[in-house]
């Protein structure tokens, strides 16, 4: 059973068709990137995964999502447990004003953890685990703000793994960045990849081709291509893909 | 991860969604409540002699036509004096100055003047409009002090339009060899321009509804004022001094439902204005 | 013939209906005269006129020596205070001591003066009101007003609260008196016009105009209307006592005689 | 052209420092009227004084019963107005569907706009008998006064409430959403801390409406100067006294009035500073960006 | 003589080092790409060439940029001309919430043309050369923002035009961009080549092999290598750049 599968997914924002008949079936722990041309989709594709779209008023979908199994978009399906197991970081490092130590704490307490022995404990591991617990372990009471952009990116990643998801989709996390917080959040995901199933979205093609086993290429709205990554680099079935790759626009 | 809890989460928001909705729900209708009664009651006594006719015996028949009249004379006295003054220092605030201590003086001058209660504008303008300067008691004097309470309010509507126009706008404007008040007048005020409206519309019915300040300078006069040097009465004076002298409950209602008539015509009229704009510049 | 002119006249809000009136019967027949009525209270009367800033003033209640200096000072006719409950309440007269002790707080029970057994609510017009001015000038002497009685504002004020509240008891212009309250006898007498104009209701005050120094031309004119029996039958209307019905020893106090 | 834009940024500053001129000419012509209440009554009586009573003999102005009744009816008032606005924000801006938004901004917005008189005239007609009959008391006082006062100020603090809430940025409310937050959590931990500035902003505004609204308090507060025992005591706003009796106000009453006129705006002044405290103490809480 | 030429300079925010000792020196009728990976120092370093970096606060500069041979900081520079002659086009496309004809149009007007017949023919000529006029010749009159972004980056390049720079930097015009758009922004950029000097800040290094005869590679602040653009892609002389053209991080 794949982890997450889509069945003619199409997305309409108001009268926009943004997403034209997706199918796309990811295995569990493994790394798939998205890649594609500003605008083609990426976002609202893996945003329609968590169901994070539903805050945008005039969204609709029709098709399928499943995940493990189940649709997501079934009417009994609990939005708020979904988006617990499938974690998501953005493209723009999103902390909440709060001091970096309640950015992490914060998805534990609102899950009801209320033992700060227990929430220090997975605050420090979560930091650890996303490679920012030396830089920030004397400054935790310190506002997250006050980190810098590769430093907030991956706080946003340690908020991600403090409440344990099974997903984490990551939103062109490095698009921002400088070059070495980029190597230190490519590592992360080299690390994460045996725990998590991963999707990230990102417009670097060597990023791609360095941490991910499947891609998929959208373009307008469509799935253009998605298989093993190497496979699309190396010999790309379609046209489209092939410009795209070769740097000829995007 | 474990549940710690004994009531979870969804639950809790289940809770705050129907207090939410109650409280909100409830508060709306409470508010709605005063204006029907009001409109219940004013309606049936609004006709166009009521609009056009003077009042006869201070009020106890006949209409409210100088009354519009006066709240028309010091409404407009105060928006024409007050909108260059607040929209000229909310330029100066929002694209001039750096936060120099100047700034913060003003700034802080801007908020104690928009807490100054009304009544003691109305003890300023008895002393300094309509003594010192020798204004007497007329429309003038009233319409200066309703500028001076009008003033904070479009200010800090205006500055914070201002302040809310893209950079980008302003970049490609200087990046095309525009000098900074060119950019200014001709990129950062139109855009802004929906925001100074509002702002200049609040101050609008801020003087609008105002009947403590102009109590002791226009005079109360109920006749027909020709110009703004004549005494007057506006609109909420009068309806003061009709409910609180029992001059007549009836006529008293007739000029409360005008008035909120008014009002809403306002913000509907200006909400489609700046609705007509927007769509104009932003091509939606 | 006559070029246009303009009379001011601002002060007393008691006084102003009744200005209005007279000024509205005045510029009928004189259509080149305009006349402006305005309020601001007996004291902006006063100061005003001393002042020059407008033609005439009007108060509500009579002048202390050092505020009368350089105005003249005409009386227009008197009106009556009446003292008001509640229509549902039993007591129909009181008398002048009673009503004293009722609002200086030594009665504090209807039961006290013949009523149910409930609390009474006093209700009294704000210090310098011409209204509260003549009611404790005349009825309570020496003794003060109970410090926690409700203030009113206006006299319909009182009435609204009074016709609203069983217990209430307050006093009013008598030109404002209708069947929505009760006005009681006072020592037997009840409170009307005739009551007032033959004396025997103890509780009156003065409606006053005010002029710096001599007045001319129109304002003349105007005065000498309002006094006429043409004016004065428009007072009278207004349920205030015209000055031909006033007690002459009143009348000397003012420039009346000296207007002709 | 350097001259002209030399020249209109001096016209600009002078618009700016119009408000400064302002606020002196008002200070300066309300100290000066009041002068002869200082010099002649005592500044330490006349703001210490606990009897008001200026047609006594000797007159009194003592303003303790008046600054308390202002006081008291101000903290009232926002104990009542403060949750039931913020509440109702809220749901204007994260519950009710978008159609529902779009009507309810505009009625609120004229709420806002509708003179205080007629506030004052409602509760004169149908409050006062209302709380008489079921409270007790006369129906005028302190708890009449501030239900009228909280109808009053609500569409403010709810109007800029609401936009405080609307400002927050989509981004913490989806991060929160991404990590499996319910609404509500959601509301409370990340939005209203971050609109909390805005809020407190409202709330300023709605209580210098509160503490400077006039014809509406004395219509229904009973205006008797004394310090309240209970809420449904009557009391005398600083701002109802002056309107009260300045008509008649001549002499060191007169001064007396304008004294009081002082005291109000002293007092204005001085809850200006604690809230800007308040709010600045908020900002810096929150976070490192000024939110 | 170099149309612009840099000497020493050094670009501060408050105490934030942002530009360290760049040298360099571009010809007229040239294009030259800027690139290097986010934060680098790009946009910065254009900003500084037309001074636009004097709007913000706490900007300081040391060293010497000349334009044709002076000194662009001398006290004695009209900025307003300086401006007028170094266009710039931003990165997200930023026209005035004017109508399309008003916002080609503004600044001719600025500049004191009042002829409504010049302004005209002006605004045609320039919408021509940016290749626009076509799409938008009927609905000169609809605001700018009901063009698609393409369309409004063209936009901004016509406004541009028409006040008629010397030189037009540009500063990731295409980013924002689809495929189809971005051709049309390089083939204007071959076409605008013979008669003005064209500075153009890219991420995408096909788009810099497209377009440019020189490229300048920064970090960190720093301009780590300048020369021929088939040069530098070919045979860096610097191992940072090597690994950021191969795509190891950015
Ligand atoms: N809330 C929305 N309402 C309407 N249209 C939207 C909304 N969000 C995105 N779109 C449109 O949907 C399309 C796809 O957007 P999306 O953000 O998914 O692109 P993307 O591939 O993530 O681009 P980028 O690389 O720039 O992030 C775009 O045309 C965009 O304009
Ligand atoms: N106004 C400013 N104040 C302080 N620092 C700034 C300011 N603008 C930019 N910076 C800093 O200057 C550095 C260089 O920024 P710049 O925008 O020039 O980078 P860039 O190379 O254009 O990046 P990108 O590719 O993301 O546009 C960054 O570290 C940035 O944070
Ligand atoms: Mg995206
Ligand atoms: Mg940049
Ligand atoms: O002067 P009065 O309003 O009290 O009649």
């Amino acid at each position: 059973m794949y982890r997450i599968e889509t069945e003619d997914l199409n997305v309409y924002f108001g009268e926009d068709h943004i997403l034209k008949d997706i199918n796309i079936k990811i295995k569990a722990n493994t790394v798939t990137a998205i890649i594609g041309p500003s605008g083609c989709g990426k976002s609202t594709f893996i945003r329609t995964l968590n169901r994070m779209n539903d805050v945008i008023p005039n969204f609709r979908h029709e098709g399928k999502v499943y995940f493990d199994g189940k649709d997501i978009y079934d009417p009994d399906v609990d939005v708020v447990e979904l988006r617990k197991k499938i974690g998501m970081v953005f493209q723009k490092p999103n902390p909440f004003p709060k001091s970096i130590y309640e950015n992490v704490a914060y998805g534990l307490r609102i899950h009801g953890v209320t033992d700060e022995e227990i929430i220090r404990k997975k605050v420090e591991e979560s930091l650890k685990a996303a490679a920012l617990w030396d830089e920030v372990k004397d400054r935790l009471d310190q506002s997250a703000f006050s980190l810098s952009g590769g430093q907030q990116q991956r706080l946003c990643i340690a908020r991600t793994l403090a409440v344990e998801p099974e997903v984490i989709m990551m939103d062109e996390p490095c698009s921002a960045l400088d070059p070495i917080s980029t190597t230190k959040i490519e590592d992360l995901i080299h690390k994460l990849k045996k725990d998590y199933t991963i999707i990230i979205v990102t417009h670097n093609l060597q990023q791609a081709t360095r941490v991910s086993e499947y891609a998929a290429f959208f373009l307008n709205g469509e799935l253009v291509e998605y298989g093993p990554t190497e496979k699309l680099f190396v010999s790309p079935q379609d046209k489209r893909t092939e410009a795209y790759i070769t740097g000829r626009f995007g | 991860m474990i549940k710690r809890r004994f009531v979870s989460p969804q639950i809790v928001q289940k809770i705050m969604n129907s207090i939410l909705w109650a409280s909100g729900i409830l508060t709306i209708i409470i508010l709605i409540i005063i204006i029907g009664y009001i409109l219940i009651n004013g309606l049936p006594v609004i006709n166009l002699q009521f609009l056009t006719e003077s009042p006869i015996e201070a009020g106890r028949a006949g209409g409210i036509a100088p009354m519009i009249v006066s709240s028309i004379y010091v409404t407009l006295t105060a928006i024409i004096v007050a909108t260059p003054l607040g929209v000229g220092a909310a330029i100066y605030l929002a694209e001039y100055a750096a936060e120099t201590s100047l700034i913060k003086v003003i700034r802080f001058t801007t908020q104690t003047l928009a807490a100054i209660p009304s009544i003691v504008y109305g003890l300023f303008g008895l002393a300094f409009f309509v003594v010192f300067c020798g204004l007497g008691f007329s429309l003038l004097s009233g319409g200066l002090v309703l500028a001076l309470m009008a003033l904070p309010t479009i200010l800090y509507t205006a500055e914070s339009s201002i302040k809310a126009v893209p950079e980008s706008y302003r970049e490609a404007s200087l990046a095309l060899g525009a000098t900074k008040w060119q950019t200014i007048y001709k990129v950062v005020l139109p855009a802004a321009a929906p925001g100074i409206a509002t702002g200049v519309i609040l101050g609008m019915a801020r003087a609008l509804e105002e009947a403590a300040a102009v109590m002791f300078v226009v005079g109360s006069a109920t006749d027909m004022p020709y110009t703004i040097f004549d005494p007057g009465r506006p609109l909420p004076l009068h309806l003061y001094l009709l409910a609180v002298e029992g001059i007549s409950l009836k006529n008293a209602y007739g000029t409360a439902a005008v008035l909120v008539i008014l009002v809403l015509l306002i913000t509907i009229t200006t909400n489609i204005l700046i609705e007509k704009h927007r769509e104009k510049m932003m091509g939606r | 013939g006559q070029k246009k002119s303009r009379i001011q006249i601002a002060g007393s809000t008691s006084v102003q209906p009744v200005a209005e009136k007279l000024a509205q019967a005045y510029t009928k027949k004189h259509p080149n005269v305009k006349i402006n009525v305005q309020g601001g209270g007996s004291s902006v009367g006063i100061t005003q006129a001393k002042q020059g800033t407008i033609d005439i003033g009007t108060s509500s209640k009579d002048l202390k020596p050092d505020e009368r200096q350089g105005l003249s000072v005409y009386l227009i006719g008197r009106d009556g205070i009446a003292i008001i409950v509640n229509k549902n309440n039993p007591i129909n007269d009181l008398s002048k001591s009673q009503i004293r002790d009722i609002f200086s707080g030594k009665i504090r029970n209807w039961k006290e003066v013949g009523g149910p057994d409930a609390k009474i609510n006093v209700i009294t017009r704000e210090a310098g009101s011409g209204t509260r001015k003549s009611f404790e000038e005349v009825v309570m002497k020496n003794e003060k007003i109970r410090g926690d009685a409700i203030v009113q504002s206006s006299t319909e004020a009182v009435k609204q609260a009074v016709k609203n509240d069983p217990n209430a008891i307050g006093y009013i212009s008598l030109a404002h008196l209708d069947e929505s309250v009760k006005g009681i006898s006072v020592d037997g007498v009840p409170p009307s016009e005739k009551t007032v104009a033959d004396g025997s209701y103890p509780i009156a005050r003065p409606f006053l105009m005010l002029v710096k120094g001599e007045p001319k031309d129109i304002v003349k004119d105007f005065l000498k209307f309002v006094l006429s029996p043409e004016g004065q039958a428009i007072i009278k209307s207004e349920k205030v006592v015209p000055v031909n019905q006033c007690p002459p020893t009143i009348v000397q106090k003012y420039d009346n005689s000296k207007l002709r | 052209m350097k001259d002209e834009e030399l020249f209109v940024k001096r016209i600009l500053l002078l618009t700016a420092l119009s408000t400064i001129i302002i606020l002196f000419l008002v200070i300066i012509f309300i100290f000066k009227e009041s002068i002869p209440v200082f010099t002649e009554y005592g500044v330490i009586n006349f703001i210490l004084g606990t009897k008001w009573n200026p047609t006594g003999t000797p007159p009194q102005f003592g303003m303790i019963p008046l600054i308390v009744g202002s006081l008291a009816l101000t903290l009232l008032t926002l104990l009542i107005a403060t949750p039931f606005s913020v509440l109702c924000a809220i749901f204007i801006a994260e519950l009710a569907p978008s159609t529902m938004r779009k009507i309810l901004k505009p009625v609120i917005e004229t709420l806002a706009g509708i003179p205080s008189v007629v506030y004052g005239f409602f509760g004169l007609i149908l409050l006062v008998p209302f709380i008489r009959t079921h409270l007790g008391g006369t129906g005028f006082g302190l708890f009449t006064a501030s239900l009228i006062l909280t109808i009053m100020i609500m569409p403010t603090i709810i109007s800029i409430s609401h936009d405080a809430i609307r400002s927050v940025p989509l981004e913490y409310k989806e991060a929160s959403l991404a990590l499996g937050a319910t609404h509500w959590q959601t509301i409370k931990n990340v939005i209203l801390p971050a609109a909390f500035p805005g809020i407190v902003v409202g709330i300023i505004l709605g209580m210098a409406r509160a503490i400077g609204e006039t014809l509406a308090v004395i219509m229904v507060a009973g205006n008797v100067p004394q310090i309240p025992h209970s809420i449904l005591d009557p009391i005398r706003a600083l701002t109802s006294n002056i309107a009260l009796e300045m008509g008649y106000a001549t002499g060191l009453h007169y001064s007396a009035l304008f004294g009081t006129a002082v005291v109000l705006f002293i007092f204005t002044l001085i809850l200006l500073l604690i809230a800007n405290y308040f709010q600045h103490k908020t900002r810096v809480r929150i976070g490192g960006g000024y939110l």
